[in-house]
């Protein structure tokens, strides 16, 4: 037998002026189970709720029924005063007679009738709600960052200087991403290196980061506070405790591969640190190419190495370890165009080169020293195009959306090469600038300037003719065709997503849109969080868009992490997804429809006409349930139930709703 | 005297206090949300109308409007947030085809279209849940009391036991004729 | 030598051998034309499986009651297969608790009449979807043509005429659950209808009350109806189930795209479990 | 024995006349049978397109429902491109509905439900069968003639509408020349327009249309153009001397650059005189290169034989030279184990 | 160039754009003026209008304008526009909509262009096949070019590519027919969209 109370609110005159408060409470006496009425004045006032306090002793109240303004208002203020009392702060059902009564009607008689009617809902509600406890989620202070680019080491530097430990997981063999590659950078062409680099060494020798570098996530599980993730260091056939990064095993190396840091257009040998201020600054055996792992013979790098590292035995390492952050720094990579773009050659042509081969080429510790060549004949070319939105903003060939840092980089490439080329000449093919930054567009007008010739067209075609690349295009201010006989083609191609993303993703649950940019949980207001609690999101992983902006990302989701591991506890909802499992037939259909992965399936034994049987299962996990109870509607047999939002209390408030 | 006949024959005439009952299923993130918008704007819609509030409108079992059809309600709403601004992600993603199947059998069932509708109203949007509410309840009252055979409960006990009202119900000799084909 | 030929030897040989401990069939009652659903546990039985045109059951269901006590071998015609497939995706049984017998059938017959039963002139998939041997050949019969000739009947009634035509369905069910019961869809441990919670489901045999338990009995199995039709067939009262049944069936694939439920073991999962961001929208 | 119905075209036995030639030769061959739709008429080409529509897809329509009928079973082979793209239009459109088909077969006023498919001829030689038959029955491969495969726009596009998967570089007929020991140049302008009817409607603005596609061949180094249109064929054979006649007037080189459909080279292959492939009557002279050619592959095929020989020759030199120094060593061992033999015996003795 | 009053552009102007784009089944407003068909376009050096600027005017609805180029005449339906258009426009299928559109308008801005199909048209429905040597000679009649690839056809007829005699197929009457009744299906369709086309306004 329950014991309802039932307090009635006044609101000084917004809800007396409309409804008959009395008559209300009235007839809430005539209800079943309720026990106790009474009316305030101000029920939320510190009288008020001293006078709810007192009832609920004096009257052994077990169930609380609020009648006043919306619970979105002060649902929250209930929940805490219960929290106080003897009655359950779950055991609570809030009449809105004020927002979606006393406000919108005018009538006094309907508006009292359509208040006693919300009221015998909520007494019908609340005499099915059972007691609910939240549970004390503990924080372990430790996050990780997946990726070691710009993005992600800078969340770990803002996380590890706040005091807390965290491991950057980086899948290439050093630390620096892409930033690392370019050469200078908009629009204040400071040396990326130089910029750069200091922050890998940071990151580095930051006492509470761990550095995982040649390491992938492997197995993911847990939620919020308490990840744990299984990384997979993959073998590096070198001792890093001996190794002391001499680089006389690289000098000796016969075996020549191509260097995809300088994007093929020079050779490493199997052995090798990416480039030269590489983080870790230690070098790793590339086991496709090796001799020795490959076929056996050579060894090399053992017979020099002056310590001793090289172990050709190595295996790939499996660790474990709790977090109670994730930040997504994955990254981007740059469309595959080749196959896209057969009227660009395809990559017949050697001189038709990406931004980022432009980058390398134009790099002083880069294959040419820092000297525009052709990769071709290595001579100097003298007209040079720049495509832009190549496979950016189309949608047939490549992507729709807008590549957001290539009008920058363009712009600055256009500059470079003119500034290193004073003869030559520089023709930028481009459909819009879009220039809204700091300095940005003060940079496009300074190119302009030093002459670059920016013509408003996407070119069609490029074919090869004695020695000239053949650039067709218009230009649609004169709408004249156009045509270039260019030494060098760049195209500034579109970023896409870093390649197993999806599978990653879907380890971590998080949300991808149709290109495969992670989603953010909402666009303006909370940019850096995803729908998964305790999962953050930093740089271009997120969508396209340049260091300066990446930076700021990294910075925000840091501020969200420390703010995270600065708790010792998290305090869980309780109106969560339950399982009752002496019905739950285990089919699955729970488990698609949850949008946080909080539902698995599980083989469990019970005991069944005095029999063991074991059976599937679904178990919601408590950390991961949002209380979104689409997963109750899948379940046919109604064993699947949202607390605080059961199936029974929800009939009952339709049955008590039905008798007005 | 068949049960469906004595519904319709109750039917002929509708007593002049008669007014329609519409309940509304909300999402607590966005519609319930306008709905206290409305309030705050101090706009004026028609008493006729209760919200119950549910998390999302992913939550909405099917069951529920039945339950409230069978038990007096002369008209249901659904509404929840708009397609991609879910709370939840996902939610009103599987609502909005679940409620398109479910409403289409109701109507199938001979319901009318205007007592089961879904509407996705923001939290923002106060305006177009009191147009919403104004327009379902006018479009009910338009049509009446909804002619289906009901329960309706009591507070108390039913007043014929179970088996006396099974007995009553379902006489073999006047079995309409379309059903025995 | 005939399908049921076969059928009696392999059933006798997997029962001898031990593969199976159980196998569902058919046999004769009193006349040929008359038969019941057969589960033999001895070898010696299986002289009693009959396979013609009167095995009116579909066998699937009894998979699950008896697969806990072993291996089930059956045979499968299109209907059966279909709802061993629902079983499996659904968790109920697994693909090894079953070996199947496949039959090609071209339908089955009213004992009295000695027609197609109306479930089988609907039938589109007369030969198994699965099974581990095959007793004969596929029928291969050609698929009716109109799907949903019936749906488009009640659809074509005015508002009143359907209110009316489905208030007399109602009135007449008995709630026996026998289309409950038959049905492959139909795998709760716990069918709703049968648990004890406050204002879930009434039990009151009324009007209400069984359009309560009819149209959740259809939502339920919606994206899931292998099309089977023996609800229908089963249905003491002749209530024609099968055109709220694929009234879904209809709308589903009007708007989300065609489908046809329990075809293979990998199926993608049900049309009103997952969603589509361009599904479209009725509703505004 | 593969069979298809086959469209000749309107300019199968007038314009493209080689190609007809050359085409029954090959067929004959490798075992590829063309039988003639009976009663068939001129698909339209653009003209019909841009007259109606309706027109552009009936009069195709009429011609594939004769060979539905007629010939069932079989796809239809159209060699001509144009014929291809008005084909293949036509039935794009019939498959895509049956509301469609009921209209076209109201238009044609006969039955059809565009069973059958259409197809290039390079579609049918790019079965397994027929690349396995015409390696089977090639003679001499036209070693060292380049060739630049000209696939033309109308067999290519709409990507959609001919299933073409590279637009830009088809390889179909590249294959089909390595097969036959001739060597496809890489070049930009394949499937470039060559403005066939805009030769005769707007024909001074439509002559750059072919220079820039000699342009390109000659500047990717081909001997020659290869192509598998009889409109193209007729446009670059018959219009490259007024071309060459302008090039000199401006003080330009002229091109030599004779065309052949790839059937004819493929009969060349298989060991056709260059006239019973229809050779003998292309405008631009066509045989002197392929003499040239044949003399250059004589003569590489002597300096392979030699270069082989003088290899065979250091190899078998180096063999012996090994050889002996082999028998050196063991005749020294010998020397030495029977000098231990006899100490031992010595020994044993003593 | 002179002004282009856009306030002057009735709700029909932009109507018999926005169908002559429904004909073409391309929405105009997914051009965004990139010109890349026309870099593309292997005869845009003798058009009047670029292909881009064609699709301009009709997002404009400068009607006229566009039914007045030269352009979709002289356009050789080579496709590579289409097919390289980053947005899916079917700029190819845009001027052939656009040509039948100026013709049915009776306009003929290259009478060249019109005169050949026509006679080509003619020269099916007579024989059933196309005969090339007829049909460049009535073209040359027709459009006063005499004189236009004698040399060839001389050249033509020395390889006995060409001759007099006249092919024609066996059931030219039925071709004749299929024609007419396919000119009247067009005829008809064009009526009924005239008419919904005035219905709306």
């Amino acid at each position: 037998m329950s014991r309802i109370g039932v307090f009635i609110c006044y609101c000084g005159s917004n809800i007396a002026g409309t409804v008959d408060v009395e008559a209300v409470a009235e007839m809430a006496r005539t209800l079943p189970d309720v026990v106790h009425v009474e009316t305030n004045k101000y029920t939320c006032s510190d009288p008020g709720q001293e006078g709810v306090r007192n009832a609920i002793i004096s009257h052994e109240i077990d169930r609380v029924v609020v009648a006043a303004c919306s619970p979105r208002m002060h649902e929250p203020t209930w929940r805490k005063l219960l929290a106080d009392t003897p009655v359950n702060p779950y055991m609570l059902e809030v009449a809105n007679i004020r927002e979606q009564c006393s406000w919108v009607h005018k009538d006094r008689e309907v508006a009292t009738a359509k208040a006693m009617d919300l009221v015998k809902m909520a007494v019908a509600k609340v005499a099915r709600l059972q007691p609910l406890h939240s549970t004390e989620i503990p924080v372990h202070k430790k996050a990780l960052v997946i990726g070691g680019g710009i993005a992600g080491m800078q969340t770990a530097l803002d996380i590890a200087d706040a005091g807390f430990k965290v491991t950057i997981v980086e899948r290439e063999t050093s630390l620096g991403g892409k930033m690392v590659m370019l050469d200078k950078t908009f629009p204040t062409m400071d040396c990326s290196a130089c910029i750069c680099t200091p922050k890998m060494s940071e990151v580095g020798n930051h006492p509470n980061i761990t550095v995982k570098s040649y390491s992938e996530v492997e197995n993911v599980s847990g939620y919020i506070g308490n990840f744990e993730v299984t990384i997979r260091e993959k073998a590096k056939y070198i001792d890093y405790n001996l190794c002391t990064g001499c680089g006389a095993c690289e000098t000796k190396c016969p075996q020549k591969v191509v260097n995809d840091f300088e994007q093929g257009m020079s050779e490493r040998t199997a052995i090798y640190k990416m480039f030269p201020q590489a983080v870790p600054a230690k070098p790793v055996i590339d086991a496709a190419h090796c001799r020795k792992l490959a076929q056996g013979k050579c060894g090399v790098c053992a017979k020099v190495c002056p310590t001793g590292a090289i172990n050709y035995e190595d295996e790939d390492k499996l660790t474990t370890e709790t977090y109670g952050a994730v930040v997504f720094a994955t990254g981007y990579k740059l469309i595959d165009w080749k196959p896209l773009y057969p009227e660009y050659g395809g990559g017949a042509y050697p001189d038709v080169i990406t931004g980022l081969q432009f980058e390398r080429l134009v790099n002083a510790s880069g294959p040419t020293e820092g000297h525009i060549l052709r990769p071709s004949d290595n001579s100097e070319p003298k007209d040079v195009v720049i495509i832009k939105c190549v496979g950016s903003r189309d949608p047939n060939k490549g992507k729709a959306y807008c590549s957001r840092a290539c009008c920058m980089y363009s712009a600055k490439h256009a500059h470079q090469y003119l500034d290193k080329v004073p003869d030559g000449r520089c023709y930028v093919f481009y459909m819009d600038v879009r220039t809204p930054g700091k300095g940005y567009d003060e940079f496009y007008m300074n190119t302009l300037h030093d002459g670059a010739q920016y013509i408003r067209g996407r070119v069609s075609k490029i074919y090869q003719e004695g020695g000239k690349l053949i650039c067709k295009g218009e230009d649609t201010l004169t709408s004249q065709q156009v045509t270039v006989e260019a030494d060098m083609v760049v195209l500034e191609t579109a970023m896409v997503p870093a390649d197993g993303i999806d599978e990653l993703a879907a380890k971590f649950t998080v949300g991808r849109d149709a290109d495969s940019w992670l989603v953010e949980a909402h666009a303006k207001l909370r940019p850096v969080e995803t729908n998964t609690a305790g999962i953050y999101l930093a740089g271009t992983c997120q969508g396209p868009k340049d260091i300066p902006d990446s930076v700021c990302q990294a910075g925000a989701a840091a501020s969200k992490v420390i703010g995270l591991l600065n708790k010792d506890v998290l305090q869980s909802n309780p109106q969560i997804s339950h399982v009752n499992e002496a019905i739950c037939q285990g089919d699955g259909a729970c488990v698609g429809i949850c949008p946080y992965g909080a539902i698995q399936i599980v083989q469990k034994t019970f005991r069944e006409n005095s029999r063991k049987v074991t059976r599937p299962v679904a178990q919601v996990n408590p950390g991961l349930c949002q209380g979104c109870g689409a997963c109750t509607v899948t379940c046919r047999a109604g064993a699947m139930d949202l607390l605080g939002y059961t199936n029974e209390s929800i009939m009952r408030e339709v049955d008590a709703l039905c008798q007005w | 005297m068949s049960v469906v006949e004595a519904n319709k024959t109750a039917q002929v005439g509708v007593p002049d206090s008669w007014e329609p009952k519409v309940i509304a299923f909300c999402c607590h993130w966005c519609t319930y949300t306008g709905a206290d918008l409305a309030g705050l704007n101090r706009m004026n819609y028609p008493a006729n109308v209760r919200v119950l509030r549910i998390p999302c409108s992913g939550r909405m079992n099917p069951q529920y409007v039945i339950e409230a059809l069978n038990k007096g309600c002369d008209g249901v709403l659904v509404c929840g947030c708009h397609p991609g601004d879910c709370h939840y992600v996902t939610g009103n993603y599987y609502a909005r085809r679940r409620m398109m199947i479910f409403k289409r059998l109701l109507e199938y069932e001979g319901l009318e279209p205007e007592r089961f509708q879904v509407r996705w109203i923001s939290g923002a949007e106060a305006g177009k849940f009191r147009d919403t509410v104004m327009s379902v309840v006018e479009q009910v009252r338009a049509l009446g009391p909804l002619n289906l055979t009901r329960e309706i409960p009591q507070f108390e006990l039913p007043a014929v036991p179970d088996g006396q009202e099974a007995f009553n119900a379902v006489p073999e000799e006047v079995m309409p004729e379309e059903v025995s084909a | 030598m005939t399908a049921q030929d076969t059928i009696r030897a392999r059933a006798r040989e997997l029962l001898e051998n031990g593969e199976v401990t159980t196998f569902i069939g058919w046999e004769s009652g009193r006349f040929e034309n008359q038969t019941t659903p057969l589960v033999i546990t001895d070898a010696s039985d299986a002289d009693k499986l009959v396979c013609n045109e009167y095995c009116v059951n579909t066998l699937a269901k009894y998979a699950r009651d008896v697969v806990t006590r072993g291996k089930v071998g059956m045979v499968v015609r299109g209907c059966d297969s279909r709802g061993i497939v629902r079983l499996i995706n659904d968790q109920v049984i697994n693909r090894e608790d079953v070996y199947l017998i496949g039959v090609g059938c071209a339908g089955v017959r009213d004992r009295k009449t000695g027609e197609l039963l109306k479930k089988c002139a609907e039938c589109r998939h007369g030969d198994p979807v699965i099974c581990d041997e095959m007793a004969g050949d596929a029928a291969g019969r050609p698929q009716p043509s109109e799907r949903f000739k019936e749906v488009h009947e009640v659809e074509l009634m005015t508002q009143p005429e359907r209110s009316r035509y489905f208030e007399g369905v109602y009135a007449k069910c008995i709630r026996c659950y026998a289309c409950r019961d038959v049905c492959p869809c139909c795998t709760c441990r716990e069918c709703f209808v049968d648990q004890r919670r406050e204002n879930w489901v009434g039990k009151q045999n009324n009007v209400a009350e069984n359009r309560f338990y009819s149209l959740t009995r259809v939502m339920h199995i919606a994206d899931r109806c292998i099309e089977c039709g023996e609800c229908e067939r089963a249905c003491p009262m002749g209530l024609p189930l099968m055109k709220l049944n694929r009234k879904v069936i209809k709308d589903l694939n009007d708007l989300f795209g065609e489908f046809e439920s329990s075809m293979t073991l990998d199926e993608e999962p049900g049309k009103l479990i997952t969603y589509d961001l361009v599904d479209c929208e009725e509703f505004m | 024995m593969m069979k298809y119905a086959y469209f000749p075209g309107c300019s199968a036995e007038t314009t493209g006349k080689s190609f007809t030639i050359s085409t029954s030769y090959v067929a004959d061959k490798i075992g590829v049978e063309l039988v003639e739709i009976p009663d068939w008429n001129c698909c339209g080409t653009s003209a019909a397109a841009l007259t109606s529509p309706e027109l552009a897809v009936a009069l195709p329509a009429r011609s594939l429902a004769i060979s539905e009928r007629e010939l069932p079973g079989l796809d239809v082979v159209a060699p001509c491109a144009g014929c291809y793209r008005s084909l293949k239009a036509s039935l794009a459109y019939a498959r895509e509905s049956q509301e469609n088909r009921d209209q076209i077969k109201r238009i044609i006023n006969a039955p059809y439900e565009a069973k059958a498919d259409v197809l290039t001829l390079l579609e049918v030689f790019e079965s397994d069968d027929v690349r396995e038959a015409i390696t089977a029955k090639v003679q001499r491969k036209l070693r060292c003639l380049k060739v630049a495969c000209y696939y033309g726009c109308a067999m290519v596009r709409p990507a959609d509408v001919c299933e073409c998967d590279n637009v830009e570089d088809p390889q179909q007929m590249d294959e089909l020349m390595r097969l036959i020991g001739a060597e496809p140049v890489s070049w930009a302008f394949k499937t470039e327009c060559c403005g066939a009817a805009q030769q005769m409607t707007v024909p001074v603005q439509a002559k750059p249309m072919i220079e820039r596609i000699f342009q390109n061949a000659a500047a990717n180094g081909a001997d020659c153009i290869v192509t598998s249109c009889p409109l193209c064929m007729l446009n670059l054979d018959m219009r490259e001397a007024e071309i060459n006649a302008a090039r000199v007037a401006r003080g330009e080189e002229p091109f030599d650059i004779p065309c052949y459909y790839f059937t004819e080279l493929i009969g060349l292959a298989m060991g056709a005189e260059p006239d019973e492939v229809g050779i003998g009557i292309h405008f631009h002279p066509a045989k002197t290169l392929l003499l040239q050619r044949e003399l250059d592959a004589l003569e590489l095929e002597y300096a392979e034989n030699e270069a082989r020989a003088a290899e065979e020759r250091k190899k078998a030199e180096m063999a012996a030279k090994i050889a002996a120094k082999k028998a050196e060593k063991a005749a020294k061992a010998a020397a030495a184990k029977s000098t231990d033999v006899a100490a031992e015996a010595e020994e044993v003795a003593r | 160039m002179r002004s282009l009053n856009l306030s002057a552009i009735s709700d029909a102007d932009r109507r018999a754009c926005e169908a002559i784009a429904g004909e073409a089944g391309v929405n105009l407003k997914d051009c965004y003026q990139c010109g890349k068909c026309t870099a593309g376009c292997p005869l845009a050096d003798s058009m009047d209008l670029m292909p881009r600027e064609v699709i301009r005017y009709l997002q404009l609805g400068a009607i006229d304008i566009v039914l007045d180029a030269k352009t979709p005449w002289i356009c050789a339906q080579c496709v590579v526009c289409s097919s390289r258009c980053p947005q899916n426009v079917d700029i190819c299928s845009v001027m052939r909509a656009v040509r039948l559109a100026s013709k049915h308008a009776g306009k003929r801005p290259v009478p060249e262009a019109d005169i050949f199909d026509d006679e080509f048209i003619a020269n099916v429905r007579a024989h059933g096949v196309s005969n090339e040597q007829y049909l460049a000679a009535f073209y040359n009649l027709k459009s006063g070019h005499l004189m236009q690839d004698m040399g060839n056809a001389t050249r033509m007829l020395a390889r006995g590519l060409v001759g007099p005699a006249i092919h024609n197929t066996k059931g030219r009457a039925n071709v004749a027919a299929v024609i007419d009744r396919a000119l009247e299906a067009d005829a008809e369709r064009r009526a009924k969209a005239a008419e919904t086309r005035g219905g709306e306004a």
